[in-house]
């Protein structure tokens, strides 16, 4: 009932990668920003701005996102031009394309979460590791990471689900080239407008069953450790 | 100055918040207990943030012996201070074990510098037994022996207790007690300890700095802060006076005689005192252990009966039991003595201000 | 009589909207709506009840389906002939030839979708016919329709592609030189159209469907490079361009 | 500069509809599961199935989503049959139909922030106002609710935002009907495709500004009470 | 059996947890206030929690009076249980004022139950002036201020009290208590209260409930546990010991003979004193206030010369000053009487156990 194809393989390998880089990055660049937004000295109306423009992709239709993304990212925009004056390729239709795209659009998702678990921690933690001589980095990764876990588990599901639910913004951008930009949804979409429900049933149950079982796992592990509470 | 500061710990620092100012600008010393003093919401637990370094009101100063924590641009992070900071309501770090909370600051303090170690401190503390537990599945009191625990054993070069035993059972506050008193002795760390109890102000403190409304209003020896009658400490144990004379030779009841001869006490020589004759002594006496009589009763078995003249009547402050009146009196050389009776017994003696009358002293103890 | 809503394959994006207009000159109590986009896609949203009263398919295979599961009130109908061509803002389409596409300073080529949208189907057709369609497979970029894929081209993200004729023709890329793929190396693009069951009862539906097969109509489709049924296409292009032609 | 058409208005009005329907409703929906999942009672295998499911639409790509909603929906489906046998409308390109599709599309990103700002709570505050006399609904309204602000904040806005940027979904089961199922995203890819890209600019700047006024403001306020913790 | 439930509040409940388990059946006047008295971790504030059905062990039975709190299925929810609580670690609301925060329990009691009021409350807790500010403004000792207000405006059935004067200083305890003491006299409510404080057990409680690992061990009225020299009530003042003894009529000199002729105490009379005659009566004597002579000391001011044999030699319980040795004597009537002397005095006397001796008792209390 599942066998695949090719293409179908292909679109799951993209697909996976993007939204497993996708969210990776995705944490890396989301932590400092979401801890500046919740803990920054900086005054309240930068901090204000900045939440608002970190939030902004958030309100911004894919398309219209993916529309300007191409414009940018494409050999007569900005940075396309720059990498081909530099002789390199422009990003548009590429798999570095969609990735920035993909890290665009998701920043706010993983962003927010972070800074709510952040926010709730409060200041003592902090106070606490520093009394006992642990320095701004050290704190991070010894109490401040393990405490706001929940919030990076919201983080990281809800980036890596936002990028694999990504369609308008790959539809502008990404132009369905197999094994590097076509994607699930993508292909998906294709099957049914083929009107080839048959692939776009098998497709969708089995991403529904994989689905289904990597989120009960990452819950159930999570579950383990949930009631872990300052 | 700043010779003198070398040795301290020199805070200087003003803070405004709605309703209350903090203002203190003192020095102290860096040896042995401070016992911070005060009432609820003085600042006890502002001037110490400041110290560690979690607040820092613009312009303050702050100099530990030498080293500038906080001065101008100067600022010593927290965790450059080797602080041992003990927090009011003991938050432990959820995410960690008793053991990984008591090891997280121990595992971070270079080796050289360890001068405590887990086994002593746990045992001590007597939280051995639960090492492996959850932060989260402990009793207030056991939380706040693994917060003590875990600030002690970074070896910290000064150390900041806010109300630490606060939870602890009488019994627990006595096992460690001595073993912080003996800590500040031999490891020589300098404490700022908060409390409100006298009697861990009388068994752990070398010197008492008390607090009222954001200032504070005096730094004293622990000798001193006892001997004053009006001593918060002693707001406790009910009214005391303290009376001041010179001490002469004991008699062959093995009593010596102190004050001059219209307030003449005869006090027992106490097993261990080792005061000489014809010196000042001061004398501490519970308002609790005078009582007073119209005319001098004889045949009595108390030996101290002082005339005196009532000054005032008050309400003694709450105390279980009848009502209680505090008569404060004033000896024939001039010195107060505070007695403290049952309403029956003052309207019995229809006692009022201006009465001549005999205290009779039942107890006495040295200040030395 | 509720208002018209025509599903229309997106080649007609320019023409079609040029005769709406005429025709709500013509008719201005009608009130008449149009949605475009692949003829794949518009299929299967009409077999899910989608409301539109008129179908423009770009391949007539698809209104036959549709009226063939009975979501069709009217027989399909050949209402013009699409063509493509190769189209680029970047180079001179005009002097190309589809075997050109091979050369490395052609990074992307940009089709329509071939699984729904029938101009990316004949796209495909003609560069099989030439034998470059397996070489060309890691440079091709599938737009979701032909209009998305023409304006992939213009956006610059791919060099060059093949676009409906009509689209060239539209003045914004119609700038720019064209070549028109010769209609023997695909199958013919017949664009057909129905009215669906929804809008059987549906009079402006049944009017304007008598007024895509007047003049006016037929005369901005010309313009437009379609190819009216038992026409064929002027040697030198649609009507009023200056474009060139092979 | 930002003259519109009446198309756009009807887009733009559809669009905070849409969003604005969808936030509310899911804020009812989310909050009683999430509330639930944080402190149900009930087993943690029946708890991290139930977390499981509401997160699939989060991995769905919404064109799958969008294909099972039609075919779901349409008059061949089981719903939209049973309705059209009622003398009812079936719900494919109906604005109630893209209503349902986004609840269930934007479901996780409101019930995730809920449940990590529930379980962040702990027992105490419940605890406390129980004792204080306050029953279930007492307490939820009057503590749970308030002290959980950040959280329903961040649930609202991403919930909002997300079906903001719903695009996948509609275009498969909302046809793009003006008035009705033409959302901003649509008609901003649909000026793009008609190569009226001044249209299209000057719609996403308008959305631009507009979005980020309204974050600004948002998080202004929000930042007004920040302060606020256990 | 019903019947010895009816005026009480009645417990059974067992609950287990890694390394501790409690046990605990018993029936607790619903009059007074109950102390509760135990070591950190001994399971107070577990017990307080399933009382107030924050915490419900399977098969766990919890009557207050005739109702049923929890029995069987029948479980009353925390909110309908009208019980007055503060927790140990004193939280608020933080999302609500002070004055939120008093008021969040009092707005919903049914007016007619309304006993206290929030003017009352807050003056007498000394907190009028923080009623606007913000939660999270409070210093700790505020805050545990607010806790007990907001509990007392609910004017409960059932105050449950963990430590709630734990981080107040002397001076606010003293203000408070006698409140919280007229509050129990005064409007009956049945007070709960878990405290390490010997003194506050004293000015509070009606009864004492002694709390090891998970058992009550004892219940019983304040008066006995008073009387019991191992009282650990008595812990915190170093050792304590309890005479029985008869009493006789006054002498010429006010002093009353107490005991028998081999161990005869001459007690002077204190003021309010009302003892009879004739009676059975307890004398309490503190160990520091009992020292040792080897020969009777003759013209000494020290009323009390009592004949003992030493029975053994201890070291005293933390104390601060010079180590100090605890003596255990037996009267010649073979009641124990324990001294507390300097580790000096009892080298220079040679005190071994078995030597002869005599306590010069300097001080005695009546427990009445
Ligand atoms: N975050 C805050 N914002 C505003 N005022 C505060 C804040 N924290 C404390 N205060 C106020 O500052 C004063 C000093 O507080 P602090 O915590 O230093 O008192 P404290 O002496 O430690 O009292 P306690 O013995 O009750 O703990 C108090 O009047 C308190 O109300
Ligand atoms: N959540 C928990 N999980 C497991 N064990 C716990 C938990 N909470 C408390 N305990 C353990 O249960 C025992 C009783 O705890 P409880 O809080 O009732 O003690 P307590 O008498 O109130 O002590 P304290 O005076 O220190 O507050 C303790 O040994 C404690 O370690
Ligand atoms: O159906 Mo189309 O016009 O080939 O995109
Ligand atoms: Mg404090
Ligand atoms: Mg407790």
């Amino acid at each position: 009932m599942f066998e695949l194809s090719p293409t179908d393989w292909m679109a799951i390998e993209v697909t996976l990668k993007l939204a497993l880089y996708t969210t990776l990055i995705l944490l890396v660049i989301a932590t400092p920003i979401a801890w500046w937004l919740a803990n920054g000295r900086a005054p309240g109306g930068l901090r204000t701005t900045v939440q608002a423009l970190v939030a902004l992709p958030l309100v911004l239709p894919p398309t219209v996102l993916g529309f300007y993304l191409l414009v940018l990212l494409g050999p007569a925009g900005p940075v396309g031009s720059t990498l081909e004056n530099m002789g390199l390729n422009h990003l548009a239709f590429t798999f570095q394309g969609i990735l920035i795209a993909s890290v665009i659009y998701s920043l706010p998702f993983a962003v927010q979460p972070l800074q709510q678990a952040f926010a709730n921690l409060g200041r003592r933690p902090t106070e606490i590791a520093g009394s006992l001589g642990a320095g701004r980095m050290d704190r991070f990764f010894t109490v401040i990471l393990p405490m706001s876990r929940g919030g990076f588990i919201v983080a990281a599901t809800l980036a890596f689900a936002h990028t694999l639910g990504e369609f308008g913004v790959i539809l502008m951008l990404g132009g369905a080239i197999p094994g590097e930009t076509q994607v699930l949804s993508i292909l998906i979409y294709d099957h049914a407008e083929a009107m080839d429900f048959a692939s776009a049933h098998r497709l969708s149950l089995g991403l529904l069953i994989f689905a289904f079982v990597v989120l009960f796992v990452v819950y159930a592990i999570n579950r383990r450790f949930d009631t872990v509470r300052l | 100055m700043s010779q003198s500061v070398s040795n301290g710990l020199r805070i200087q620092a003003r803070l405004e918040r709605s309703g209350f100012a903090l203002d203190v600008d003192t020095t102290i010393p860096l040896e042995g207990v401070t016992a911070l003093f005060g009432r609820s919401g003085c600042g006890k637990t502002t001037l110490l943030r400041i110290i560690a370094g979690l607040e820092h009101p613009p312009g303050a100063e702050v100099h530990f012996g030498d080293t500038a924590w906080q001065s101008g641009k100067t600022f010593v992070p927290l965790h450059r201070r080797r602080v041992g900071l003990v927090f009011q309501e003991s938050t432990l770090l959820p995410h960690l074990s008793v053991r990984g909370n008591l090891l997280y600051g121990y595992k971070r303090t270079p080796e050289s510098m360890r001068r405590l170690h887990l086994d002593e401190v746990a045992d001590l503390l007597g939280i051995t037994e639960l090492l492996e537990r959850r932060a989260d599945q402990l009793s207030g009191g056991q939380r706040q022996r693994v917060a003590l625990g875990r600030a002690l054993l970074i070896s910290p070069d000064l150390l900041l207790l806010d109300e630490p035993l606060n939870a602890l059972d009488t019994q627990t506050k006595r096992e460690i007690m001595p073993f912080l008193a003996r800590l500040s002795d031999r490891t020589g760390i300098p404490t700022l300890l908060v409390t409100h109890a006298p009697e861990e102000v009388e068994r752990l403190a070398h010197r008492v700095a008390f607090m009222h409304d954001g200032q504070l209003e005096r730094l004293e020896p622990l000798r001193d802060a006892l001997a004053r009658a009006d001593s918060p400490l002693f707001r406790e144990e009910g009214a005391v006076s303290v009376l001041q004379g010179e001490l002469g030779p004991p008699d062959e009841h093995d009593l010596r005689p102190f004050g001059p001869p219209e307030a003449r006490y005869r006090v027992p020589t106490t097993p261990g005192s080792t005061k000489g004759a014809g010196h000042q002594a001061r004398l501490r006496i519970d308002a609790r252990d005078v009582s007073i009589a119209l005319s001098p009763p004889e045949d009595i078995s108390i030996l101290n009966i002082i005339p005196v003249t009532i000054e005032a009547l008050d309400e003694a402050p709450g105390h279980h039991g009848p009502a209680r009146i505090l008569a404060t009196c004033r000896q024939d050389d001039g010195q107060p003595l505070m007695a403290e009776l049952t309403q029956l017994s003052t309207k019995r003696l229809a006692l009022q201000p201006g009465t001549r009358a005999h205290a009779l002293v039942k107890s006495v103890a040295f200040l030395d | 009589n509720g208002p018209l809503t025509i599903a229309a394959a997106s080649d007609l994006r320019f023409a079609l909207d040029e005769i709406l207009d005429a025709y709500r000159e013509a008719h201005p109590d009608d009130t008449v709506r149009v949605t475009y986009g692949s003829s794949g896609r518009m299929t299967t949203q009409i077999m899910n009840g989608a409301p539109y009263d008129v179908f423009f398919s770009a391949d007539i295979a698809y209104p036959q389906k549709l009226r063939a599961e009975g979501h069709a009130v009217t027989e399909p109908e050949v209402y013009a002939i699409g063509r493509i061509v190769l189209w680029s803002n970047r180079m001179d389409a005009s002097e190309m030839t589809l075997e050109d596409l091979l050369r490395d300073d052609i990074r992307r080529v940009a089709i329509a979708s071939p699984t729904h949208a029938p101009y990316g189907v004949r796209a495909m057709e003609a560069l099989k016919s030439v034998g470059v369609w397996d070489d060309l497979q890691s440079k091709i970029v599938n737009g979701d329709n032909i209009a998305q894929t023409a304006r992939m081209i213009q956006a610059g993200g791919a060099e060059i592609g093949i676009i409906a004729l009509s689209l060239a023709e539209f003045p914004d890329l119609a700038e720019h030189n064209y070549h028109l793929i010769d209609d023997a190396l695909h199958e013919p693009l017949t664009q057909g159209f129905i009215i669906t069951r929804r809008g059987e009862h549906n009079d402006t539906a049944h009017r304007f469907s008598e007024y895509m097969n007047g003049d006016t109509a037929r005369d901005i489709m010309r313009r437009y490079g379609f190819v009216m049924p038992g026409e064929t296409l002027p040697e030198d292009g649609p009507a009023d361009t200056a474009a060139a032609a092979p």
